[in-house]
């Protein structure tokens, strides 16, 4: 934290967000707003004198609430940076005739007032986005009484409460009675895995922070009763089997099942029923103290700084990675990274690894000082655009811009664009080309195929990641199969354009095969997506227009489906076989007519 | 029908068409000689041979040779999968002053040999198929340059918690300048709240 | 795979083994044994027309056995080098009146057996640690019968057998009659969270590999019945649980509890006991097919690598990180970086995740092209030295090396040295200076401190990061204590040199008190369990003088821990009010005579 | 008792305290004059003198007149923890010319007037006494130089699996030249017999 702070390549902006972000790798502006602090940041020695006057008490927040501050605070003792904040919503005014009693008593004279919030402009050529995570609040459902029983507490608050540099100064004491609690109990996955409140997802760390908090009770007082109420026991990582272990030796019980209800007794001690699961029996279990381990929330900020970036969620709420494997910090946006728990719930350790991953992902793109398009992207003519819009709504990488009120035609920022070519594909009016991959060079291609015995032949295109390599796949295996087919390579099936698909049969061709990677698999995160719906759209059109709709296959293999490959490739022929010349000839006279 | 208004020939393309046998691989099931053959009639096709190894260093010796006699400004090769040697041909390209996007291959060997093994005649047949298809697209190929961005190296990283603490200190170190953005008057997240085991105050944080 | 193979600065060495490694950290000799190949890796196609003739079949080691190869082979089809190779071992020889026959139809006379193992010298200046992990195997505990029963797998060999590319091509049959299993079940934790058999660790991927094949099963034949018998279901990671509610909704059956046996039945299904815990009930379950999800170990290797870079390893036998949570990628000696299983078991996500964090902290390390040593470092006095060895005995991050047969001096080597000063006050000749915290410095204060009024003052020893850290907290936290404790500040308290100690009880303090981390968070990986020692035998030694050993204290003081700081203060000013004048008196004299 | 060969004062310290009020987070307690003026008749003393905030750019350009006008060659502080405040006070060494490790503190803040707030006398005579073990060791204090080694920008990866893999990538994409060494014939390790949903062949590896 502090060699953050006096690092002097880091600058570090407190009480500050980012309001708007443009540009795009390489090159974004990016907009902060700082609020005031109040406080000169640089001159303030945090002796506290300030505080010491304040009339102002308000309950303080990093102590979730089980101590107090005043209005003038440090947020914790060792802060960076390390001076006092004002909050001024809180704050009498500085009015020497209200108050303005830290002003006074401030021999360096760091407080003032007429501090004003104040816009930053920042020019950054990559992004990491840490925002963290946000506890579960029980206040909302008032899980096992957590609103009414002043005894019931969060994880976090027992967490200051059992911290040597806590409100208590470590000694662990129950809220009413200021007495050590000799039974206490913890109750797993408060707002995790469940469907009803808070994520249906494993909040990660909770199992392990409880068995943490079970070995510092039972440092304290081995004689006090400690009792766990858990559905599994998640201790996956480095070391965590052995804290588990180690806690049930202590003699902390391990009770699996969460319990039905709470209530209180009149000496406000917890009366906790659960069914057993093991014992399948009901149990009451009378406790001192209980500790509700919440789970984790993406941070309340997450969703707007993914419209600001272009990110993608989870249906969780965190940010998904631009490959869940083998990019694991890399955002879809190119130039931005995920670090710590903003991508899912996660712990120290991991968070860390995490970001260094993401320095390492951020300093590979900058490292050589400029930013090399691969210059397989697409093209907008300017003179074909109709500034739909289209275009801008496929990108799986938010890399084309267009103002659909102001009809100012589409711009494709080739830093951005990965060359899935969905957008060459989509647009109603001709005017992307895709390059390397144009609709001439397509064209020809299924031209020249389909110039002689048309009838005769499988056409297929096949994407380059995924069915183009269950194809060669196939080959390296020795896997045989009809000789009639050839395949057309894209980069993405999103290429696959519907004109395409229309040329071939109108050029004869008994059968049409669309292949590309699995639902989930994409190499360009979701484009596929969108070769599934224009499929979808054509089968609709073939039917209006009489032509069997089997026609036009659809299938999904992957890389490693050589056998798959094959077989699709069999059952095409298939297919191919039963198509009638009579079939084709109307197809092709169809086709032939100006409207398709 | 669109055409890409960069995609206008300003002369005739003079392709040459290359067949590799792959020793065996290719040449025992696909009649190489013959594909090689109907090739040379193709249009914009100027020059087309078989060859024993095209990816051997003698066989883009080769190639390369055919290149510079024939004045050649597209290669089609007929061989294995791009997604083996399409780097090592455009690597050849370039050598040989030519733009490594003007560079089409036909897929033989995966595609065809290898898992049409019985079928000679259908094999040969695709194999045609194949380098016409490579050959009319490659006459419509032209040269791409990777285009040159300008970056500001400096990173912004928006929240203070041990992840972003984390993710500056390694950036900065490695030379880079760090904006890192807090909502709150401290930097330190919830880490900083916690209690020792899940670690604490000690150290560098 | 393929990017690595073909990156122009990526030199990959396959068959290939680091047999030394000298030099440290910025300047490293490595030493590698490349086996030879049999095969030019460069020249060869992958056309396999060599194993075709090959004469020798063995079992096929991608496949887990499950299929066969020759002895000339390719590992996989997908292998980087594209490239086959011949196993010596196995092959009939070359001689052409005995086999030679893959060197006649190789046409462009790739196989050489004249090849002979390469020794290559490397010099670099950093070293990333990724060598994996080795499945448990379960033949030696003859887990729930697989050696006998042939229907039982590892879940390795369930992989390949599901896996597309695999030797059924993707098809699930048993071994015993080929046919489809309609019941299939799953053991968990077999070589994981046992005190018996392999680790007693969580293997941390089994139950997710485990949910993972349950939906490739049901995927393949919705009405087949999967059973999984667990302890506890892991689903930790982002979208985990998803998966595992997934899993149950297609039915798969989960029950809690391991199996106390299995056997084999007349028509070889399987006959699985269990005590489910959750229905308290023994049942027993017939199967078609067993998986054995078994645990990860860590490489054979590992320890040979440890030795020879100077690594630390967990009870468990992975690699310890130089910090747990702060820096999990580090290895202690500089330079040195984990990445994957090798660190401890974790999946495809984590391990990329890890390695680009590696590969951060590598190139954070060399991007300045010179490596910059602290200047609080140690410095041998050659003069003095006798080559015992203690230094570099007790160097945590192994920067010292000393011969001691041939009685060569001890050499620090100042880019790994960190500077806790443990060899310095190890060393039993004084012939090491800590620079910064010399033995005339530390000296020098003790004397100055205590040259008037000893009798009053504590004299207090402070680690830099935790109890000097500590004390800091106390005074942000207004914590008040006796005004008569002095501390003395070194780097870490491996640095309190025993004549330190022996300099304030001579100079007449009532009481010393030594400081540091707790044991497990030393700063500098463990020089404070030196410390400990330390203290200990002083501790003796004072009892054989007749000096009361409580007078020297050993505290551990965490940096958050200011309360605690403040009591300890409290408790050695108690403790210094015991000490009499007379023992004081005792004391000066007994350590005024020549030998201590 | 060794004393390091390099621990040889070419002539007589000249040494500098500068005793800090710290507002009156210091000065409340101790009696910060009395410590300056003690301070001056230690040995190897020069100069000494209170200041009202010795981090403050005033402060320490006062004491930065002092180094000039006295030809300090150390100097004390007494002020607050040398955690807060070091880094500054090495800086302003430096930019007076001198060594950075010519520098010593005396914690009279969180360790002497804020833990004894309620004993003036015992604080301002541990004051002195931190002061005067501060000056003491100063005068030992000898100048210390980062050491430049040499480093080959190289790294060696062992094992080539997908972790050695993405560490071999990440460094290579970084500019830096990489050995990575795998025991089998094949790079790939587990990952490459993996089923597909933790992943297969697919894309980049």
């Amino acid at each position: 934290m502090t060699d953050a702070g006096r690092h002097p390549r880091i600058k570090v902006l407190t009480l500050s967000e980012v309001k708007d972000v443009s540009g795009h790798v390489g090159d974004f502006d990016v907009r902060i707003i700082k609020h005031a602090r109040y406080v000169d940041e640089s001159a303030c020695t945090a002796c506290g004198e300030c505080a010491k006057v304040c009339p102002v008490v308000r309950p303080d927040e990093f102590n979730m609430g089980l101590s107090s501050r005043k209005a003038i605070y440090s947020p914790f003792p060792q802060a960076v940076p390390s001076a006092y904040a004002v909050n001024v919503d809180e704050c009498l005014g500085h009015n020497p005739a209200v108050c303005a009693k830290c002003v006074e008593v401030c021999d360096k004279q760091c407080i003032n007032f007429h501090m004003s919030d104040e816009e930053i402009h920042e020019k950054v050529g990559s992004i990491v986005v840490a925002t963290g995570l946000s506890p579960y609040d029980p206040t909302i459902n008032d899980e096992y009484g957590y609103t009414r029983f002043e005894n019931v507490l969060t994880s976090l608050e027992f967490e200051r409460l059992v911290n040597a540099g806590g409100p208590t100064g470590g000694e662990v004491i129950r809220p009413t009675d200021r007495k050590k609690p000799k039974r206490i109990g913890f109750i797993q996955c408060v707002g995790s895995r469940s469907a009803q409140k808070g994520g249906n997802y494993c909040s990660n760390i909770c199992c392990m922070n409880t068995i943490k908090s079970t070995l510092v009770l039972k440092e304290h007082d081995p004689d006090c009763e400690v009792k766990v109420f858990y559905i599994d026991i998640r201790a996956f990582g480095k070391g965590f089997e052995d804290l588990y272990s180690r806690s049930r030796r202590l003699g902390v019980q391990y009770i699996r099942g969460l319990p039905g209800s709470v209530s209180e007794t009149a000496d406000k001690n917890l009366s906790v029923a659960v069914e057993n699961t093991v014992s399948g029996k009901l149990e009451i279990h009378e406790l001192d103290m209980l500790v509700l381990a919440v789970g984790l929330l993406p941070d309340p900020g997450t969703q707007k700084l993914q419209e600001m970036l272009g990110l993608q969620l989870t249906p969780d709420g965190f940010y998904l990675e631009a490959h869940p494997k083998l990019l694991p910090v890399d955002a879809a946006t190119r130039g931005v990274f995920y670090a710590g728990c903003a991508e899912g719930p996660k712990d120290i350790k991991e968070s860390v690894t995490q970001a260094s991953a993401a320095a390492a992902r951020a300093v590979r793109l900058m490292h050589k000082g400029q930013i090399t398009s691969e210059p397989i992207t697409s093209l907008v003519l300017e003179e074909h655009c109709k500034a739909c819009g289209k275009c801008a709504e496929v990108c799986p990488y938010n890399a084309i811009t267009v103002d659909v009120r102001k009809k100012i035609p589409a711009q494709v920022n080739t830093a951005s664009c990965a060359g899935c070519g969905t957008c060459a594909a989509e647009c109603p009016f001709g005017a992307i080309v895709m390059n390397h991959f144009t609709d001439g060079q397509i064209l020809s291609q299924v031209d020249a195929m389909l110039a002689e015995n048309a009838r005769d032949k499988v056409v297929a295109f096949a994407c380059n990641w995924c069915s183009y390599a269950g194809a060669d796949y196939a080959g390296v295996s020795r896997l045989q199969y009809p000789a009639n087919v050839r395949l057309i390579r894209t980069m993405c099936s999103g290429r696959v354009d519907e004109k395409f698909i229309w040329e071939a049969f109108a050029k004869g061709a008994p059968v049409v095969l669309v292949s590309g990677c699995h639902i989930g698999d994409c190499h360009y995160i979701d484009a596929n997506h969108w070769t599934e719906k224009r499929v979808a759209k054509v089968h609709k059109k073939m039917e209006k227009l009489g032509i069997r709709a089997e026609r036009l296959q659809l299938a999904w293999i992957s890389a490693a489906e050589g056998a798959r490959f094959a077989e699709v490739m069999r059952r095409m022929e298939k297919l191919r076989q039963q198509v009638t010349e009579a079939e084709i000839a109307f197809t092709k006279e169809i086709l032939s007519k100006p409207k398709k | 029908m669109t055409e890409p208004t960069k995609n206008i020939q300003a002369a005739a393309p003079r392709i040459g068409v290359f067949v590799c046998h792959c020793g065996a691989n290719i040449g025992k099931v696909v009649d190489v000689a013959a594909v090689a053959e109907a090739a040379g009639k193709m249009e914009g096709v100027v020059v087309a041979a078989d060859i024993g190894y095209a990816c051997s260093e003698p066989g883009q010796q080769e190639i390369k040779d055919y290149i510079a006699e024939h004045n050649l400004d597209r290669v089609v090769i007929g061989s294995c999968s791009p997604r083996l040697h399409e780097p090592t041909f455009r690597q050849m390209l370039i050598s040989s002053g030519l733009n490594p996007y003007l560079l089409e291959m036909a897929n033989l060997r995966e595609q065809c040999s290898w898992v049409h093994m019985n079928d000679s005649e259908g094999a040969t047949q695709k194999a045609m198929d194949l380098v016409r298809m490579a050959v009319s697209r490659a006459s419509l190929l032209y040269a791409l340059e990777e285009e040159i961005l300008p970056l500001v190296k400096r990173t912004l990283v928006i929240g203070g918690g041990v992840a972003g603490i984390q993710a500056a200190l390694d950036l900065a170190d490695n030379g880079y300048e760090v904006v890192l953005v807090e909502r709150k008057p401290s930097i330190g997240g919830t880490m900083a709240q916690l209690d020792k085991t899940f670690p604490t105050m000690d150290c560098s944080i």
